[in-house]
């Protein structure tokens, strides 16, 4: 599935978007993963508090689950208008 | 009802003026309009930093959900992203209803869900400095009221 | 701040384009506009009497009012008398603040008392008839949120 | 003083305005000596609730002053914008 970064979590994660193969079923098992793998991932998602998360460019909450989704993407509250 | 997302200037004075243009039954117009703020003085650009295809979804959603809930006759939506400068207009929204409630609760739910709920997110630079606008909690709490 | 009071059409467009233009302290910009309303389809002209001298004053005091109250970086007031077509505009009202709340609720405020303050009074003229448009009790009973 | 009528008040009356002497001195008073001059202002001061009153130019009720005033206007509730 393809996982999106946006704002400054794009920022502090490095890149805008990833390709990964992942076993997790909801958000949050995919922000453990995640959250695993270097430091840079820990630190992006340090605070769920501070993120918001779209699920097949829908927003959702970090229980959704991911089983067949495209995309998942993470990012801070929005700021448009 | 039309969503418009791009990186352009658009015309607001023309929007204005066309949208609902000729319709004889709507009574009242109403736009707002979100203009680049610089109240310090030091602001160079305002980056506006955007979720491709999701952006779309959502404002249509916003915009359908604000033409179920009210009586309107039309709803435009026009939103840029990318650098743009002080004083520069970001967006705008319209609304035309027969009566004027109709016209400002649709804009004034336009605008709180927008806020909210759109992928958007702004960047200032001002000298060397750049840092991302963070939410508001009022625009959070504004939600509540609907 | 500007009220005008004329018989001649006015530039919509570019008078909500020119309202606060440049200034780069106001975030939020709202406007609303009164457009002859011709629902039924018959309708062949509204006629708008006004009270001279009175008009000015009345419209003055509400934008003053609305200044004092909200945090607005400016005011705009125009409405129209004499006689006007299905589809034209009748009236404008623009704000500009910083945050979108103060430009909301000022314009609200604005068209609330302009509504039943402000000594204009509409006769609809279709077919042969002509008959005084009625004064609605919810335009009186919008005064009493503020 | 001038006697100023707008909308239907100055239809029923016939004219757009007229100077008057009066001893009145509230609005109340102006209205029951005109109400007793003809029908035509019986007629547009029948029910005063359908009616609204300015005192140089000033919205008040039926009770204000209008000793010294220069122009009263009667007309029904206004219904612009």
């Amino acid at each position: 599935m393809d996982v999106l970064y946006f704002a400054w979590v794009r920022e502090r994660i490095g890149q805008p978007k990833e390709r990964i193969e992942t076993t997790a079923t909801t958000v949050a098992e995919l922000v453990q993963e995640l959250r695993a793998r270097e430091d840079r991932y820990a630190a992006a998602f340090a605070d769920l508090s501070a993120l918001r998360v779209a699920v097949d460019q829908d927003l959702t909450d970090f229980d959704a689950s991911i089983t067949g989704a495209r995309e998942v993407a993470f990012f801070p509250p929005m700021t448009g208008g | 009802m039309r969503v418009v997302v791009q990186q352009e200037p658009f015309d607001y004075g023309a929007e204005a003026a066309g949208f609902a243009d000729g319709r004889h039954d709507m009574g009242a117009v109403v736009t707002f309009t979100g203009v680049v703020r610089d109240v310090a003085g030091g602001l160079s650009t305002m980056e506006i930093e955007h979720y491709p295809g999701m952006t779309e979804r959502a404002l249509e959603k916003i915009a359908q959900e604000a033409v179920d809930r009210w009586s309107l006759g039309d709803v435009l939506v026009i939103h840029r992203f990318g650098p743009m400068g002080p004083g520069e207009k970001i967006m705008m929204v319209a609304t035309a209803a027969r009566h004027r409630k109709d016209a400002f609760e649709a804009a004034e739910y336009l605008m709180d869900y927008l806020k909210s709920r759109a992928p958007f997110w702004k960047k200032e630079h001002a000298g060397g400095d750049a840092s991302w606008v963070a939410a508001r909690d009022e625009d959070e709490d504004a939600l509540t009221r609907w």
